[in-house]
């Protein structure tokens, strides 16, 4: 029903946009706009304009013309979704002086021409969703952006390579940065890795320097064998918890001269660091260039916490650094960015039986040949069989183990093929032996990948086109005695293939880590369905996420090589200082009000906030919001059983408007 | 809950007889109640599905129709053959999965006044039943004469453990229900990854000289690795390793005598049942030597020495079952 | 886009082009869903198959040639008759193709189109089915009896010898079962085969 | 034949979730049903109950709630909230004679452009099987819920 009887309270301008034919091959561009005219006169619309454009420059300027010259207090635009261009439109309001807050976007592309056929019920449709908003901006309010100064520290949390980058970049800037990693050293997966591909430099090599430089860097307090408990607050001024697990090292009095080391009676496996495949004793620092370099007490495996003996660590420290009773710390910190920069896990071959790993003594995963390649290694880079001296002869290499496989992972690790490759010529560097490559399709797509590849190729490394379907220690004839027979199709010659070779080693995928799920929400960012962390978009937003103030760098995101890992934490720095720069950030003012004079101090609101935004005035008897904490999500407004709460930008006023404009009858 | 719909399948009451016998005995001393389907039909193994997709579907989903009608609160129809097991699960999983199949082969079962709706009934492998109903604490309770120096290796072939619809088994590859269970009869259960590896199936009828080879390969690795006897849950594998056993032998020109038996006939014995009762001398292949061993002590070396303790040479990486165990440990100490 | 009638299949591969005419039809007739639209030229099932080393095409290289339309030769092949249903391709397969149901819809379509080239296991699968429409049960003695005299005349003997030690071992019975609702499910059968018929 | 019955239907979507999903299957170009009319609130858990029954009261067949998946809200957890007051609401309405099937709350992620959709589909092929509402059709529905609304508009308070 259209409300002729009462003269409209304000002026309104309509602008229906063409976008090319993106809109107007499926809506009635024009129809809609006279439709408007005739129909919505009586709620206030005294100009209503198609263009082709409404974006362009011209298109603003039509807007402001009008503003100025029909003096229009609100503005409807119909083009496309709000996130693509309110800010446009607002702020071309703003320029003709009138407040931003009180023009508003109609989504007739995304939600009409894009996806609907039929241009006489599409028309119709834009004709109620224009309706829906004229009415509601009517009842728009002016309001001004909420300004709130930004904390220039930073919380980077991974101190693998990508974190480290965005560390540095920002401490360079002249900003202090918080680096919080959950092992005992900075350094990540990269610290294990022995040559990187494709130019073979040693990982160590260069990944050391930058370690150092950031636990030397003025600006950057790293903080190991520590995990984030707790965040709160929102972009510019989140309040984060900080459990700085107990090392039983006081970290003022260790010098690191290693001497407990030396002494502790005990060795374990190491699963982390060696991946399994090598001891470390009790009391360790996972690698000798580990920054810092305070070694930790392994407490579920020290004797003298199982048995109350030994001590002998802190018999011989020098400095008597060693603290048996040394708590966990909980640390407060103000940030005002936080960079996720959490890496990835690696594949459980196990999980594929038929390739045997944990059951075939000779199977080894990608990282166990990393760290038997590494000098530093437990076998001192003597690539060897399960029995620690024996050379192979002949070795198969593996492809996609756990990727582009939907019993496990779906996507492509995206580093295996460049990996198998690195495999195969260290194999061959190191022990001359036969390399066989088992790949589905060969991925070579960066800087002098592929020709790496050739290199390989022409180093005599033979290739088999096929996904290996089991590996196995039962000979069918006595040319497999004692080998390990590889199982494949030779899928460019169509035949099947069984291949003796002495160690396979497998191209382990990359995973989500198995907490990112748990990690993201105490971030406040969701995982995608194969469980990586959302960009804000995939292509032209990679570092940033839906969350204001939260950013994401390297595998957090989806498997990534170093140097891809390297310039997103480069990226995700610059957007942090760009925002640090700003000094302040500006906040959408869509805030709840409580009306004190309507409160009754129920407080069945004050549950409801997750932010703890709103305050029960004791003496007063009533409740408030405070508005810098308050994100706006308007729960306690749907609550508040007096309707005391009124939101702005989501008025019940605004939306019930809107319900009737879009059932209007068109 | 020891209730179930008994589809026994044909080979039951030919070739499979001594496991028909031994399931009799071993139902009896675990108080399982069999109620046959009455008047079943053959599944069509694997001959009918490869000729028609309608009709076979609609032969195997009349004893699904028949099963449906038996039921009295039960709804769990039990087949200790492999393929008759497969074929059933086969039939409901597909006709829920594709409405047009359901659709038509329910209009077939109409002509002959039946009807099936696919997912009514739980359709469950012999096997899974002892381990996941009756439980391995209940079959060693009845164990009065453990297998103690048998050396006994576990075959079940293919079409239990794949594609298994229903995910009862631990794993496709590499189950281990069967050695657990042969385990609790006291049995010496050698490490045999052929367990699931296939038998050659009809080759054996329609191209010989695969089924051979499949067989060669199967027997071969069992004596390799010093088994007394091999254990197995088909009667499509039983029949092939043991009636074309003499012939793969004058095929190759080797000299095999690995007698190959089922496992309830095994239980049966454990359960202090007499050979003749539970089906052995039934074998083409006689089993006499390996029933001898039992009650002697055990033989010293195994094919594959369990790995010692101290570490020698590079640590391994616990496998996929060593995993799962620790994990439950750690529950169990959690919930202390 | 137009989807066949009764298609109940993911959206995956649905794209309707062409020369993916014989591959669709080949998913469409599979009983359940094959997603052999789906494959990706890995090899698993080569690989993995016990019977490849006796097969013309290997399973992968059949899906290439359904997708390349070579529809002849496909159904000439005999690699369907030489799958032994162990399923390893199944559980292995990274696109979780459903291949023995694909390799049993192609042996029914070859048969259809009388192009398998070797007739002993289509007879051997003739005569079994032959038993089980006229008793209801398989019948081993029959079975074997009746395919051996007419493909491995020379493997009698020793199938004489096989024979008759499972006879004295009572593994056989000279008799077939005969079910009491064979009425019944001749009816079911018929009807299961013109609709069949009907797709 | 007789044409078939087209409801109406208003959808109130979550600005960070589900409204993006909405925009993602624009951008894809996924066709869907034109019946849904999306109202954009910042947040499921803003959602109040009145909003539905005024919906319902103005002529819509069917309202559909989306917001983040259990755990993924954008503020935390008030689509824990949104979903307490859904269950509550299907109760109400039931009482009032209207199938609690008029309304339904759906889950979408930003990413879940195709889930919308077919969430979208599948709910008006639901209300369609319903019929229209037949809510007793008065033309003074809207003054009353106007007039009950004055003394907020008089009262509000400016931001």
């Amino acid at each position: 029903m259209s409300d002729e009887k009462k003269t409209p309270k304000e002026k309104i301008g309509v602008y229906v946009c063409h976008c090319g034919t993106n809109i107007s091959a499926v809506v009635d561009v024009e129809g809609v706009r006279d439709w408007v005219q005739k129909n919505m006169a009586g709620d206030g619309v005294v100009i209503a304009r198609d263009y082709k454009f409404m974006c362009s420059s011209l298109g603003q300027e039509l807007i402001e013309k009008d503003i100025k010259e029909l003096g229009l207090t609100r503005v409807v635009v119909a083009a496309c979704s709000p996130h693509l261009h309110e800010k446009t439109f607002r702020t071309a309001a703003e320029n003709a002086g009138l407040n931003p807050y009180l023009t508003e976007l109609v989504s007739i592309r995304e939600q009409i021409s894009w996806v609907h056929t039929d241009k006489a019920v599409a028309t119709a449709k834009a004709k109620s969703l224009v309706a829906g908003t004229v009415k509601r901006v009517v009842n728009n309010e002016a309001l001004e952006k909420l300004k709130v100064p930004i904390n220039a520290n930073t919380l980077v949390v991974g101190g693998g390579i990508a974190g480290i980058q965005a560390a540095l970049e920002i401490a360079n800037g002249g900003f202090h940065v918080y680096l919080v990693e959950r092992e005992p050293s900075l350094g990540g997966h990269m610290a294990q890795f022995d040559k990187t591909f494709p130019t073979l430099d040693c990982s160590a090599c260069i990944l050391t320097p930058r370690m150092v430089e950031a636990g030397t860097h003025p600006n950057i307090t790293v903080l190991t064998w520590s995990e984030v408990t707790n965040v709160s607050g929102y972009i510019g001024n989140f309040s984060v918890t900080i459990k700085k697990k107990s090392r039983c090292v006081n970290e003022e009095l260790c010098t690191g001269c290693g001497i407990c080391i030396e002494k502790c009676p005990k060795k374990v496996i190491d699963d982390t660091f060696e991946a399994g495949l090598g001891y470390r004793k009790v009391i360790y620092t996972p690698f000798a260039q580990a920054v810092p370099n305070f070694p930790v007490l392994d407490q579920p495996n020290c004797t003298y916490f199982e048995k109350g003996t030994c001590k002998a660590c802190e018999k011989f420290c020098p400095t008597n650094a060693i603290d048996f009773t040394q708590q966990d710390q909980i640390l407060n910190v103000e940030v005002g960015n936080i960079i996720l920069a959490t890496g990835y896990d690696l594949f459980d071959a196990s999980r594929m039986t038929n390739y045997g790993y944990g059951r075939l003594a000779n199977v080894y995963s990608s990282l166990e040949f990393e760290r038997m390649s590494n000098s530093s290694g437990p076998t001192n880079g003597h690539i060897v069989l399960r029995d620690g001296k024996t050379k192979p002869e002949t070795v198969g290499i593996i492809h996609c183990v756990g990727s582009r496989d939907k019993n496990f992972n779906n996507h492509c690790s995206a580093i295996c093929c460049m990996q198998s490759l690195k495999f195969a010529h260290l194999v061959k560097e190191h022990t001359g032996a036969t390399v066989y490559e088992f790949y589905i399709d060969m991925r070579t797509p960066a800087k002098s990948y592929d020709e790496f590849y050739q290199r390989i190729i022409d180093e005599g490394t033979v290739f088999v086109r096929g996904k290996v379907a089991e590996i196995s220690d039962i000979p069918r004839i006595p040319d497999e005695e004692g080998k390990l027979i590889i199982q494949v199709e030779d899928t460019l010659v169509g035949k099947q293939r069984r291949i003796p070779v002495d160690m396979v080693i497998l191209s382990n995928g990359l995973e989500p880590r198995a907490d990112a799920k748990q990690v993201g929400k105490l971030f406040g960012i969701s995982c995608s369905s194969d469980g990586w962390y959302i960009e804000r978009h995939p292509k032209l937003d990679p570092v940033t996420t839906m969350t204001e103030g939260i950013l994401i760098a390297g595998c957090a995101s989806g498997p990534k090589d170093i140097p891809a890992s390297v310039s997103q934490g480069a990226a995700a720095a610059a957007r942090v200082m760009d925002k640090i720069l700003q000094k302040e950030v500006e906040l959408e003012p869509v805030r709840a009000t409580i009306d004190e004079d309507k409160c009754s101090g129920c407080r069945i609101c004050n549950n409801m906030c997750p932010f703890s935004a709103i305050l029960y005035i004791e003496d007063k008897g009533v409740t408030r919001v405070n508005p810098a904490l308050c994100q706006g999500c308007g729960t306690c407004i749907a609550a508040c059983p007096a309707g005391a709460i009124s939101g702005t930008g989501f008025s019940d006023e605004q939306i019930l408007a809107q319900i009737d404009g879009i059932l209007m009858a068109v | 809950m020891n209730d179930y719909i008994y589809y026994p399948g044909c080979s039951m009451e030919g070739s499979g007889i001594a496991y028909h016998e031994s399931l009799m005995v071993v139902k009896k001393v675990l108080g399982m109640q069999l109620h046959e389907i009455d008047d079943w039909n053959c599944c069509g193994a694997t001959e009918y599905l490869g000729t028609s997709t309608i009709p076979a579907y609609s032969l195997i989903a009349r004893n699904l129709a028949l099963a449906a009608q038996q039921t009295v609160g039960n709804k769990t129809v039990m087949a200790p053959c492999s393929a008759c097991y497969l074929n059933l699960v086969k039939a409901d999983h597909n006709m829920a999965e594709s409405k047009v199949l359901g659709g038509k082969v329910n209009e077939a079962l109409a002509a002959g006044g039946l009807h099936y709706d696919p997912g009514s009934l739980t359709i469950r492998h012999l096997l899974d039943v002892f381990i996941n109903d009756v439980g391995l604490d209940t079959i060693k309770s009845k164990v009065t004469h453990p297998l103690t120096g048998m050396r006994v290796a576990p075959y079940l072939g293919c079409m239990v453990p794949r594609p298994d619809y229903g995910h009862q088994f631990s794993d496709y590859e590499q189950p281990t229900e069967l050695d657990d269970l042969l385990r609790a009869l006291g049995a010496d259960v050698i490490d045999y990854p052929l367990k699931t590896e296939c038998c050659g199936g009809h080759m054996a009828q329609i191209g010989p000289e695969t089924a051979y080879e499949m067989i060669r390969r199967l027997v071969s690795t069992a004596e390799n690795r010093q088994a007394d006897i091999m254990v197995t849950v088909c009667p499509m594998c039983q029949m092939n390793l043991d009636a074309y056993q003499p012939e793969t032998n004058s095929f190759f020109g080797t000299n095999y005598q690995m007698p190959i038996v089922f496992f309830t006939q095994l239980m049966g014995l454990a359960f202090g049942a007499d050979a003749k009762e539970v089906g052995f001398g039934r074998e083409l292949v006689s089993a006499k030597k390996a029933l001898a061993r039992i009650g002697v002590a055990a033989p010293a070396p195994a094919a594959s020495a369990p790995r010692s303790k101290k570490p020698q040479g590079l640590p391994m990486p616990a496998s996929k079952f060593q995993k799962k165990a620790a994990a439950e440990m750690a529950i169990k100490e959690g919930s202390k | 886009m137009t989807v066949p009638e009764g298609m109940d299949r993911p959206k995956a591969g649905l794209r309707q082009r062409e020369n993916l005419a014989l591959l669709h039809e080949v998913s469409l007739a599979t009983a359940g869903v094959s997603h052999v639209e789906m494959c990706i030229q890995c090899g698993t099932c080569g690989g993995s198959c016990p019977s490849a080393a006796d097969m013309d095409h290997t399973p992968r290289k059949l899906f290439a040639m359904l997708r390349a339309g070579m529809e002849d030769e496909v159904l000439r092949s005999n690699t369907p008759w030489m799958c032994v249903s162990c399923y390893h391709c199944v559980v292995r397969c990274p696109q979780q193709i459903h291949i023995p149901d694909v390799m049993y819809m192609l042996k029914s379509k070859a048969i259809a189109a009388k192009l398998c080239q070797d007739s002993t296991a289509p007879d051997f699968s003739k005569t079994f089915i032959g038993m089980v429409e006229t008793f209801g049960r398989s019948f081993e003695v029959g079975l074997a009896g009746w395919h051996y005299v007419t493909h491995y005349p020379l493997r009698l003997p020793a199938m004489a010898v096989m024979g008759f030690g499972l006879f004295t071992k009572s593994r056989m019975s000279i008799l077939p079962k005969r079910i009491k609702g064979m009425d019944q499910l001749k009816a079911i059968l018929d009807k299961a085969k013109t609709l069949e018929m009907s797709e | 034949m007789t044409e078939k019955f087209e409801p109406v239907i208003v959808g109130f979507t979550c600005n960070w979730c589900s409204y993006r999903a909405a925009d993602a299957a624009g951008t894809a170009r996924m066709k869907y049903a034109p019946n849904v009319r999306l109202i954009r609130l910042m947040c499921s858990g803003r959602l109040d109950p009145s909003f539905v029954i005024k919906a319902f009261a103005t002529g819509a067949d069917g309202v559909m709630i989306s917001g983040c998946h259990p755990g993924d809200c954008h503020y935390i957890s008030q689509n824990y909230k949104a979903l307490r007051r859904y269950l509550l609401l299907r109760r109400t309405l039931a009482g009032f004679g209207i199938e609690p099937g008029r309304v339904k709350l759906v889950w979408a992620s930003a990413a879940e452009g195709l889930k919308l959709t077919e969430e979208i589909n599948a709910f008006v092929e639901e209300v369609r099987a319903l019929g229209p509402l037949n809510w007793p059709k008065w033309d003074g529905a809207a003054e009353v819920f106007e007039s009950e609304l004055a003394p907020h508009i008089a009262t509000e308070v400016p931001a």
